[in-house]
C-alpha cells in the first residue's frame, strides 16, 4: 500500500543488489535507526534501556551469530551460551591484563577468542550431522561453563567467581562500562556495535561465503560436488557465529549486567537465542532481531498481565504459568508460521507491494 | 603442574589397582546408575525410531510422571493406584500430544519439530509444578536403601532393585516389539513410513502409542530416581544426561540405549572418583559429553546405528 | 540521477547557434553536446536497466554509420530494420539517417513472404536483424530480393555455424566503423552536414486494410516538426521517460519513442522481451505513455480479474472507491471545482487504491498518455482518468506524421479526439470526409504516384478517408471510413466501424464486422473474448473445450445478445445512427486472425476480405435462416493450414422503434 | 557470451572431436556384496557428446559418481587430462572442471535461480570473507562481475522471468534448467548430465536437447549423460557406451551401437522407449 515501486530501475548490479533496493524500504530503516538513536536515548527511561533495550540488543547479536551456524549453515548448535561465556571471559581477561586498550579493540578480540573456541568444537560437524551435532554442541556447553567455573585464572582468582566489567571508555572520558557509564552511553555503543556487526553479517550472507553456507545447509552433497570444501566451510560458519556470540557474551557481561558469573551463560541461555531464531525466522537477520524482541519482550509481558488485570495469584504460581505459556506459545509459533517471524514479516510486506491485488 | 600431571595420568591408575574392591565398587555403582539412564535414553529412542522426532521433553516427562506419582501418593492413594493414576496421566499427555502439537507439525523439518518438544518441556515444567507446587517431593514405595556386602563388595541394594526394574522393562520392551502386531508395525514405521501406511496403521494411532509407550518408560524412570534424590525440577536435567548416551548408542537403537547408558553411568562415576579432585570436582556435567563426542569421531552412527550410506 | 529538468523551446530544437538542426543526426550530436550525460536509452537486459547517455549514442551512432559507409552504403540507400525494440535498432535509424540513406523498419512478427514484399519494393540494400529468427527468414528470402547485400545481426546466439557470406555481426561493423571513423576524420560530420529538413527520413510501410502495404515517405520536416509541435504542446522535456515496446515498423513507436525523443531530449527504454513488457513497464513507471487502446483495455481486464481473487473486504473498498473515483476523479482531473468531502474521500481513495493500483500497473508518474489508432472504450477511458492518470485521445495517420488532432487538458471526452494542434489547418467535405494540411503531410507513397495523387491533393491537402465531424465545443468526432459509410435501403445512415466499436467496447466481444451497406438491416459477425467469457463460463461451471465450442453456446448467445441489445438501445438515441440498429447476429466460429489474412497486422478488421470469404454466412444472415454450415481454411501457428467444419447459429436481436429519425447527413463543421 | 568466431572451424558440420579427455580403466566398484561395476572401460574425448545408456540398475549413475569422486572404486583407475587420479573428495573433481547435474535434481531450495547459478560460480571467486562482509571495493566489484557472468548464463537458458525466485516454487522443467545453469556456471571442461530429460514433455525435452547441443557447440564444453530416451541419444550423442548390470555390453557412434547384436537383445529390443 506504500510502496511506489513503480520508477524505482536500477541501472546498476550495484544498486540491484542494495540490501534495501525499494526506496520505501530505505526510508523505513532510517526512520527505524532515527528512532532509535535519537529518540530511545532521550526519551527512554533509565529502565527501558537497561531492561529492555541493552539486552534486547545482546540477544540480537547472539541470535544473529547463532542464524549464522544454525539458520545459514544448517548446523544445529545448543551450545551458544558457551561461546557467550568465552566471549565474556576473554573480554574480562584482555580488559584486565591491558587496561588501556580500547574497549572496542577488546570486544573484538574478545569475539576472536570465541572463533577459535568456536572452530574447535565445530571440528565434528565434519563426521557428524543433525542431532548429533547437537549433542555434541552440548559437550562445549557444559565443559566450557565448567571450566570458567573451576578455573580461577579466568576470573582472576576472585573469591566468587563473578567476574564484573572495569570501567573503560571509547574516547577520552566517554565512559561505557562500569560504575560511570551511563544506560545512555551504553545503549548507543551497543547499538552501534551491532548495528554494524549485522550490517557485516548480512553483507555476508549476500555473499560467497554466505551462499556457500547456504549450499552446506540446503544440500550437503550437492555443495561439495560443485567444489565447496564442506569441512572449511562449516569451520567458517563455527568460526564466524562464535565470533558473533562471543561479543554478545561480552556485551552481556560489559554493558547489560556489569557482573556476570558462568552461570548467567548456562544451557538455558543456549536454549533462549535458539528460541528467538526459531521464533524470528531461520536464515534472516532480520529474524534475529525481531525474535529477540518477541522472546526479551514476552516475559515482561506475561509477568506484569496478571497484574493488570488484577488477578490474585501467587508469584510462584505466576512463574509456573509464565513457563507454561511460553512453552505453549512456541508450539503455537511454531504450527502457526514455522519460518517464523521474518517469514510474516516477508508475506505481510509483499501484500502491502501488491496491494490492492491479491497477487 | 607436576603434581597435576601425576594426578591425571597416574595416581588414578596406581589407586585403581591398589584397591581393586573399591574399583569394583564405584564400577558397579556406576553401572546401576548407568542402568537408569538407560531408561531416560529409552525413551528417547522409542520416540526417535519410530517418529524421527528428537524428543527433548523426555526429561520433562520423567519430571511430569513423578511429580504427579509423588502427588497422588502425597493425596492417600496406595501405591498400585497411583501407579495406575499415573499411567493414565502418561497416556493421556500422549494423546493430547499427538493431537495438539505433532499432528500440526506432521510433515515439518526435524528441527521444528524438535523445537516444539522444547516448548513442550517448558509447558510440562510449568504444568506440573503449577499443580503440584516446586517443594521436594519424596517419594517412598518401600524399596529398600540398605547397603549388601556381596564377596566383600558394598552395593546398594535400592540400585540393584532399580537395576533389576529397569533391566525386566527393556527386557519387557524387547518383547513387545518382537511378538506384538503393534511392536512390528512400530519397527515397520521406524523403517519406513509408507510401509506402515500399507500395514494398515493410521499414523497417529503409532504415534499416540509409541508416546504412550516412552511416557511409561518415563513413569518408571521418574519412580526410580524420584525414590533415590527426591522429586524437584533437577530430576528433569538427568535428561542431559541421557543425551550422550544416546550418541554413544544411536538414535535408533534399544540395545544402544542400554550399553551406552551402562557405559556412560561406569565411566562417569570412575571419572568422578579418581579424576574428579584433580580437576576440580562436578566433572560428570561434561565428561559423559566429551567421551561421546570423542566416540563419534571415530563411529559417527553410534555403538549400534545403522551405518548410513550416502546416495546421490 | 538529477532530475533536473530543462524545459524546450521549440526554437532551441530548430536552431542552436546558427546551426539548422533540421535532421535527427544532427540533433543526436546537439544532445550529445547539451545533455551529454543524461540517459539517451536504455535496455532491460541481463537483469538490469542497462543504459547509454546521449554521448556514448552518438558514438555509438556514428560507428555504426561509418561502418555501413565502410560496407559500401550510400546517400538515399534503404536500410531494413527487423526486431523488437533494441537499441542499436534505434541507433541503426540514426546511423543510416546520418549517411543520408533512409530507414525502413519492419515488423518483426511478419512472415518471410510479407517480408519480402516490402524488402523488394523498398529495395532494401541493407539490414540489421535483432537475432537468429529473423536472420532466418531474411535468409529464406535472399533469393527473392537480389539488391539485399549484407544482413547484420545484433544478437549471435545459436548462429554459431552460419556460414553465409552476406552475414556480419553488428559488433564487426561497429568495429570497422571505429576504423573507419580513424581513417577519415570528418566523414561523419560532413555527411550529417549533407542532410537537410526535406530529404526523406524514413519509409513506414502501411499493411493497408486492402492490397499491398504502401510506403510512406516522411521528410525531417515532416516528422521533427509534428513532434516538436506536440511535445510543445504537452511540455514534454528531457526528464521524462518513456517505453518504447510498440513495433519500430509503427508510426506510433517512431514518433512517440524516437521523432519525440529526439524533440525533447528524454531517455526511451526497451523492454527485455514481448513476454516481460508489464514486468518492465511497472519497473520502469514511464512519465509518457502512448498505447493503443486495446493495452489499456487488456490492463483493466487483468486489473478486474485479479480484484475478483481478492478477499471480500479489499474487493468492497476498491468498488467503492471506484465508484468514488467516477463521480469525483474526472471532475478533479478536470479542474473543476469539487466540495471538500469528496475531496476528502477521493484523497482517502488515492492512498488506498488509485495510487497503490497505479503503482502495480507502473502509472505511478505518468504526466500525460495517449491513446490512438482506433476508438478506445469510453468505460475503459474513464476508467484509467478517474484514477488521476492523463490519458488523452488523438488522432492522426502514418501520412501525417500521427501528431494532428489531440486533447488538450481539461478538455477531454471519450468520444471524440480533440482540437487541432499547432500549423494544422482542418477542412470537412461534403462527403463528411476529414482532410488536413500541416507541417506533417507525408512526401509521398514509395513508389507509388497513383496512390499518392489519389491521397494528396495538388496543395498539399491529406484526405483522410475518414468521415466525421466537429461538434458544439469545437472537438473533432470521427465515426468512420468515409467510403465505409453506407446507406441501408431505407436510407438510413449505416457506419459499420463505429458499430463495431461499440460491440467491441462490451469485455465479452473480441472483434465484430457490421453489414448493412444496401441492405434492409443491419446484420453482425461476433468474436467473443475468449478470456473473458472463458472466465464468465468457469464461474457458471460450464466446460468447453476450445474457443470454437464455447462459442456455440445458447448461453453465450444469450450473453452476447444482450450486448447487442444494449448497443441498439444506445444507438437509439442517436439521431444520426438510430436507423442501423443490429437485427441479427451470429458468433463466428473461429477468432479472426491476422495470419488468415482477415486483420491486418494491427489487428484491424479487412471488412472486404471477410465479406467475401464468409459470403455464405452473410446471406444466410439477410435470408432469416437460423443455422449456417461452414467450411473454412485456417492458418495455425505454425504456419500449416487446416480446415475447420462448424455449424453455427443466427439470432435475431430486439430493436428499439424510434419515430423521428433524422435521416442522418453529416453535418459539416464550421 | 562465447565471442562468435566465425573463422575458429573451417568446416561449419563437425566439431573437432580432441583428445582422451577422461579414460575410465578397468573400474569395479561393489557396496558390500553387490557388484555395482564390473570392469568398465572407456573414454571420453574432447568436445564429443558421449552418452552412456542401459536399463535400471546398471550402474549409469554409479559411473558418473565415480568419475565425479563421489564413489571410490575399489578397482580399475581414472585418468583425467593425462592424470590418473588417487582417491579424491568430489569438490576436488569440481576444482578440476568437472561439473555434474542429478537425477533427482539437487538444487539449494532455499535460494533463489540467480543464487544457485552464483554458487556454482564460487570456485572463481576469491575474495576473503571480511572483505565480503565488508561488501566495499575490491569484494563488490566481484560480486558484480559475476553477476554478469551468471546473467549471461540466465540469458542463455531462457530463465530470465525466474531470476528471482526461489527454487523452490519453480516447475520441475525449469528446476532442470536452474540446475544445468549452475553446473555451467563453473565453466566445466567436462559436463556429466544425469538423466537431464527425465520426467520432461516432448516441448521441454526440445528445449533441452537445443541447449545442450548449443553448450556443446558454443562453449566447446565436453559433455556425458545418461539419458533414457533414445530417440534424444541417437539424436545428439556423438558416441554411446552401453551398459548393463555393471558390465559395457557396446562402445561406438549411435548408428553402430543401435545395430550392435548385444545392444539390440539387451535392451533395445526389449521395447524400450
Amino acid at each position: 500500500m506504500f510502496y511506489r515501486e513503480a520508477g524505482q530501475f536500477k541501472v546498476s548490479y550495484a544498486a540491484d543488489q542494495a540490501i534495501f533496493p525499494i526506496r520505501q524500504d530505505q526510508i523505513g530503516m532510517a526512520m527505524i535507526l532515527a528512532v532509535a538513536y535519537v529518540v530511545m536515548p532521550v526519551a527512554g527511561s533509565e529502565y527501558w534501556l537497561e531492561t529492555i533495550m541493552i539486552p534486547f540488543l545482546v540477544f540480537s547479536l547472539a541470535a544473529i551469530g547463532l542464524n549464522i551456524l544454525t539458520g545459514y549453515a544448517g548446523q544445529l548448535s545448543l551450545g551458544t551460551g558457551a561461546f557467550m561465556a568465552c566471549g565474556a571471559f576473554a573480554a574480562y581477561k584482555l580488559t584486565t591484563a591491558f587496561p588501556d586498550l580500547n574497549i572496542i579493540v577488546a570486544l573484538l578480540l574478545s569475539g576472536v577468542a570465541a572463533a577459535a573456541v568456536g572452530i574447535v568444537f565445530g571440528l565434528p560437524s565434519l563426521r557428524i550431522k543433525g542431532f548429533y551435532l547437537a549433542v555434541a554442541t552440548l559437550a562445549a556447553q557444559f565443559f566450557l561453563i565448567w571450566l570458567f567455573a573451576k578455573v580461577p585464572w579466568f576470573t582472576n582468582y576472585s573469591a566468587s567467581g563473578v567476574i564484573s566489567a572495569p570501567p573503560r571508555a571509547v574516547v577520552g572520558e566517554l565512559y561505557v562500562t562500569g560504575v560511570h557509564a551511563t544506560p545512555q552511553a551504553r545503549y548507543l555503543f551497543c547499538l552501534t556495535l551491532v548495528a554494524v556487526l549485522a550490517l557485516l553479517a548480512k553483507n555476508m550472507v549476500r555473499s560467497s561465503i554466505g551462499r556457500q553456507w547456504m549450499a552446506i545447509r540446503d544440500m550437503d552433497i550437492a555443495a561439495e560436488i560443485i567444489g565447496i570444501r564442506p569441512l572449511r566451510t562449516k569451520l567458517s560458519a563455527f568460526a564466524i557465529s562464535s565470533f558473533y556470540c562471543g561479543v554478545a557474551g561480552a556485551l552481556w557481561a560489559f554493558f547489560y549486567t556489569g557482573t556476570v558469573e558462568p552461570g548467567a551463560f548456562d544451557i538455558n541461555r543456549s536454549f533462549q537465542i535458539l528460541y528467538m531464531i526459531i521464533i524470528g525466522g531461520l536464515g534472516s537477520i532480520l529474524g534475529a532481531f525481531l525474535g529477540a524482541g518477541f522472546i526479551v519482550l514476552l516475559p515482561i509481558v506475561l509477568s506484569r498481565l496478571p497484574l493488570m488485570l488484577g488477578l490474585p495469584i501467587s508469584t510462584a504460581t505466576i512463574s509456573h504459568i509464565e513457563v507454561m505459556v511460553f512453552g505453549t506459545l512456541i508450539v503455537f509459533f511454531l504450527i502457526v508460521e514455522p519460518h517464523g517471524l521474518a517469514r510474516l514479516w516477508r508475506i505481510f510486506k509483499e501484500k502491502l507491494r501488491l496491494w490492492p491485488f491479491p497477487y | 603442574m607436576e603434581g597435576f600431571l601425576s594426578d591425571i595420568f597416574i595416581a588414578p591408575f596406581v589407586s585403581m589397582w591398589e584397591y581393586p574392591v573399591f574399583l569394583v565398587e564405584v564400577l558397579v555403582g556406576g553401572l546401576l546408575v548407568g542402568v537408569m539412564y538407560s531408561l531416560v535414553a529409552l525413551g528417547f529412542v522409542l520416540i526417535f525410531k519410530a517418529s524421527g522426532v528428537f524428543n527433548f521433553a523426555q526429561g520433562a516427562m520423567v519430571l511430569f510422571a513423578a511429580l504427579f506419582f509423588a502427588g497422588f501418593l502425597e493425596a492417600g492413594m496406595p501405591v498400585w493406584l497411583a501407579l495406575g493414576a499415573s499411567a493414565v496421566v502418561m497416556v493421556a499427555l500422549a494423546i493430547v500430544t499427538e493431537r495438539v502439537v505433532l499432528r500440526p507439525l506432521v510433515n515439518q523439518p526435524p528441527i521444528v519439530l524438535f523445537m516444539a518438544t522444547i516448548g513442550l518441556t517448558f509447558f510440562l515444567d510449568g504444568f506440573g509444578q503449577m499443580i503440584w507446587g516446586s517443594d521436594i517431593k519424596v517419594i517412598d514405595i518401600g524399596i529398600p536403601k540398605e547397603p549388601l556386602e556381596i564377596h566383600g563388595v558394598l552395593i546398594n541394594s535400592f540400585d540393584i532393585v532399580a537395576g533389576v526394574t529397569a533391566g525386566l522393562l527393556v527386557a519387557g520392551l524387547a518383547l513387545f516389539f518382537h511378538y506384538t502386531k503393534i511392536g512390528r508395525a512400530l519397527r515397520a514405521v521406524a523403517d519406513d513410513h509408507q510401509a506402515a501406511l500399507s500395514v494398515g496403521i493410521p499414523l497417529q494411532s503409532i504415534w499416540v502409542i509409541v508416546w504412550s509407550v516412552a511416557g511409561l518408560v518415563a513413569l518408571v524412570a521418574g519412580i526410580m530416581w524420584g525414590s533415590s534424590l527426591g522429586v524437584q525440577f533437577s530430576l528433569a536435567l538427568v535428561a542431559l544426561k541421557a543425551l550422550p548416551v544416546l550418541i554413544l548408542g544411536g538414535f535408533t537403537s534399544i540395545p544402544g540405549a542400554i550399553v551406552g547408558g551402562l557405559i556412560i553411568g561406569a565411566s562417569e562415576k570412575i571419572g568422578e572418583v579418581y579424576w574428579g579432585p584433580a580437576l576440580g570436582g562436578a566433572i560428570e556435567d561434561w565428561h559423559a559429553y566429551m567421551i561421546a563426542m570423542v566416540f563419534l569421531l571415530f563411529r559417527p552412527q553410534g555403538l549400534f546405528g545403522e551405518k548410513i550410506i550416502e546416495r546421490v | 540521477m538529477s532530475r533536473q529538468a530543462v524545459a524546450v523551446a521549440p526554437d532551441l530544437v530548430a536552431t542552436t547557434g546558427g546551426e539548422i538542426l533540421d535532421t535527427f543526426p544532427k540533433l543526436l550530436v546537439h544532445h550529445a553536446a547539451v545533455r551529454g550525460h543524461r540517459t539517451a536509452i536504455r535496455e532491460k537486459e541481463w537483469g538490469i536497466w542497462q543504459a547509454w547517455t546521449w554521448a556514448q549514442v552518438r558514438d555509438e551512432v556514428r560507428w555504426l554509420a561509418c561502418g555501413l559507409a565502410d560496407l559500401g552504403f550510400r546517400r538515399c540507400d534503404k536500410l531494413a530494420l527487423i526486431g523488437d525494440n533494441r537499441p542499436r535498432l534505434y541507433w541503426g535509424i540514426t546511423a543510416a539517417q546520418a549517411l543520408g540513406a533512409v530507414p525502413v523498419p519492419m515488423y518483426q512478427d511478419a512472415v518471410a513472404d510479407e517480408m519480402a514484399f516490402v524488402l523488394d519494393h523498398a529495395e532494401v540494400r541493407f539490414a540489421i536483424a535483432e537475432d537468429q529468427e529473423q536472420v532466418d527468414k531474411l535468409l529464406l528470402v535472399k533469393d527473392r530480393v537480389p539488391k539485399l547485400e549484407w544482413i547484420i545481426f545484433d544478437d549471435p546466439r545459436g548462429m554459431r555455424k552460419y556460414r553465409h557470406p552476406a552475414l556480419i555481426a553488428v559488433d564487426e561493423v561497429r568495429a570497422r566503423g571505429q576504423a573507419f571513423a580513424r581513417a577519415n576524420p570528418g566523414f561523419f560530420e560532413g555527411e550529417l552536414a549533407a542532410g537537410k529538413g526535406s530529404d526523406t527520413s524514413i519509409i513506414l510501410y502501411t499493411s493497408g486494410t486492402t492490397g499491398q502495404p504502401k510506403g510512406v515517405m516522411l521528410s525531417y520536416d515532416n516528422v521533427r516538426i509534428t513532434a516538436a509541435n506536440a511535445v510543445e504542446r504537452d511540455g514534454l522535456n528531457d526528464s521524462d521517460e518513456v517505453l518504447a515496446y510498440l513495433p519500430m515498423a509503427w508510426v506510433g513507436d517512431h514518433v512517440f519513442s524516437y521523432a519525440q525523443a529526439y524533440a525533447a531530449g528524454f531517455a526511451i527504454n526497451c523492454p527485455e522481451s514481448g513476454a516481460t513488457v508489464m514486468t518492465d513497464l511497472r519497473e520502469l513507471g514511464p512519465t509518457y505513455f502512448f498505447a493503443p487502446p486495446r493495452i489499456y483495455e487488456n490492463l483493466l481486464t487483468t486489473v478486474m480479474i485479479r480484484m475478483e481473487d481478492a478477499a471480500w473486504i479489499k474487493r468492497k473498498m476498491f468498488h467503492y472507491f471506484m465508484e468514488v473515483a467516477r463521480r469525483v476523479g474526472l471532475r478533479i482531473l478536470d479542474g473543476e471545482t469539487v466540495s471538500w468531502q469528496e475531496r476528502l474521500l477521493y484523497g482517502l481513495g488515492r492512498l488506498l487504491v488509485y495510487e497503490p493500483l497505479k503503482n502495480t500497473l507502473g502509472f505511478s508518474r505518468i504526466r500525460v498518455a495517449y491513446t490512438a489508432g482506433e476508438a478506445i472504450g469510453p468505460d475503459i477511458f474513464r476508467f484509467f482518468r478517474s484514477l488521476g492518470m492523463n490519458v488523452k485521445q488523438l488522432y492522426g495517420m502514418t501520412e501525417t506524421a500521427v501528431l494532428v488532432v489531440m486533447q488538450k487538458n481539461g478538455e477531454v471526452r471519450p468520444d471524440t479526439v480533440g482540437t487541432p494542434c499547432k500549423d494544422v489547418e482542418v477542412r470537412i467535405t461534403e462527403t463528411g470526409e476529414v482532410q488536413f494540411r500541416c507541417p506533417g503531410v507525408f512526401q509521398a507513397y514509395f513508389k507509388n504516384p497513383e496512390a499518392t495523387q489519389s491521397a494528396k491533393t495538388e496543395d498539399g491537402w491529406f484526405l483522410t478517408g475518414d468521415a466525421g465531424y466537429f461538434d458544439d465545443d469545437g472537438d473533432l468526432k470521427i465515426i468512420d471510413r468515409a467510403k465505409d459509410v453506407g446507406r441501408l435501403n431505407d436510407g438510413a445512415m449505416f457506419a459499420p466501424k463505429y458499430l463495431e466499436n461499440k460491440l467491441k467496447f462490451f469485455p465479452f466481444i473480441k472483434e465484430a464486422v457490421t453489414f448493412g451497406d444496401g441492405r434492409d438491416h443491419v446484420a453482425a459477425f461476433i468474436n467473443i473474448d475468449l478470456t473473458a467469457v472463458g472466465n464468465w463460463a468457469e464461474r457458471r461451471n460450464l466446460a468447453y473445450s476450445g474457443y470454437t465450442d464455447l462459442a456455440r453456446r445458447q448461453e453465450v448467445y444469450d450473453l452476447i445478445q444482450k450486448n447487442v441489445e444494449q448497443v441498439n438501445r444506445d444507438l437509439a438515441a442517436d439521431r444520426h445512427l438510430s436507423g442501423s440498429q443490429i437485427k441479427r447476429f451470429l458468433i463466428l466460429h473461429k477468432e479472426l486472425d491476422p495470419d488468415d489474412g482477415e486483420l491486418t497486422r494491427t489487428r484491424k478488421v479487412r471488412r472486404r476480405f471477410i465479406a467475401e470469404r464468409y459470403a455464405d454466412l452473410i446471406e444466410a444472415l439477410y435470408t432469416g435462416q437460423s443455422n449456417c454450415q461452414v467450411d473454412a481454411e485456417v492458418t495455425f501457428e505454425d504456419g500449416r493450414k487446416g480446415r475447420i467444419h462448424a455449424d453455427l447459429e443466427l439470432r435475431d436481436a430486439a430493436v428499439v422503434e424510434v419515430a423521428n429519425r433524422d435521416p442522418g447527413r453529416l453535418r459539416k463543421a464550421g | 557470451m562465447a565471442a562468435l568466431d566465425q573463422a575458429e572451424t573451417p568446416d561449419a558440420d563437425t566439431r573437432e572431436i580432441g583428445d582422451v579427455l577422461l579414460r575410465v580403466d578397468r573400474i569395479s566398484l561393489y557396496f558390500g556384496g553387490v557388484r555395482a561395476l564390473n570392469n568398465i572401460s572407456f573414454e571420453v574425448r574432447e568436445h564429443e557428446i558421449l552418452a552412456i545408456i542401459g536399463p535400471n540398475g546398471a550402474g549409469k549413475s554409479s559411473m558418473l559418481n565415480v568419475i565425479n569422486g563421489f564413489y571410490h572404486p575399489q578397482e580399475g583407475t581414472i585418468t583425467y587430462r593425462g592424470k590418473t587420479r588417487s582417491r579424491m573428495r568430489p569438490y576436488q573433481a569440481a576444482a578440476q572442471g568437472i561439473a555434474r547435474t542429478f537425477q533427482n535434481i539437487a538444487l539449494f531450495k532455499g535460494m533463489s535461480t540467480l543464487d544457485n547459478i552464483m554458487t556454482g560460480r564460487l570456485l572463481k571467486m576469491h575474495q576473503p570473507f571480511w572483505m565480503q562482509a565488508l561488501y566495499w571495493g575490491p569484494a563488490q566489484r566481484e560480486e558484480i562481475e559475476h553477476r554478469k557472468f551468471c546473467e549471461e548464463i540466465i540469458d542463455f537458458l531462457e530463465i530470465q522471468h525466474i531470476r528471482k525466485t526461489p527454487v523452490g516454487r519453480l516447475p520441475y522443467g525449469l528446476q532442470k534448467r536452474v540446475e544445468l545453469g549452475r553446473a555451467l556456471a563453473a565453466q566445466p571442461t567436462l559436463l556429466l548430465l544425469d538423466e537431464p530429460m527425465a520426467g520432461m514433455n516432448v516441448e521441454e525435452k526440445e528445449d533441452m536437447c537445443r541447449f545442450i547441443l548449443d553448450i556443446n557447440e558454443e562453449f566447446g564444453t565436453t559433455i556425458a549423460l545418461i539419458e533414457h530416451d533414445m530417440g534424444v541419444v541417437m539424436d545428439i550423442s556423438d558416441r554411446v557406451v552401453v551398459l548393463d548390470y555393471g558390465r559395457k555390453l557396446a562402445d561406438g557412434p549411435p548408428d553402430s551401437v543401435r545395430s550392435d547384436p548385444a545392444v539390440v537383445s539387451a535392451y533395445l529390443g526389449v521395447g524400450h522407449d
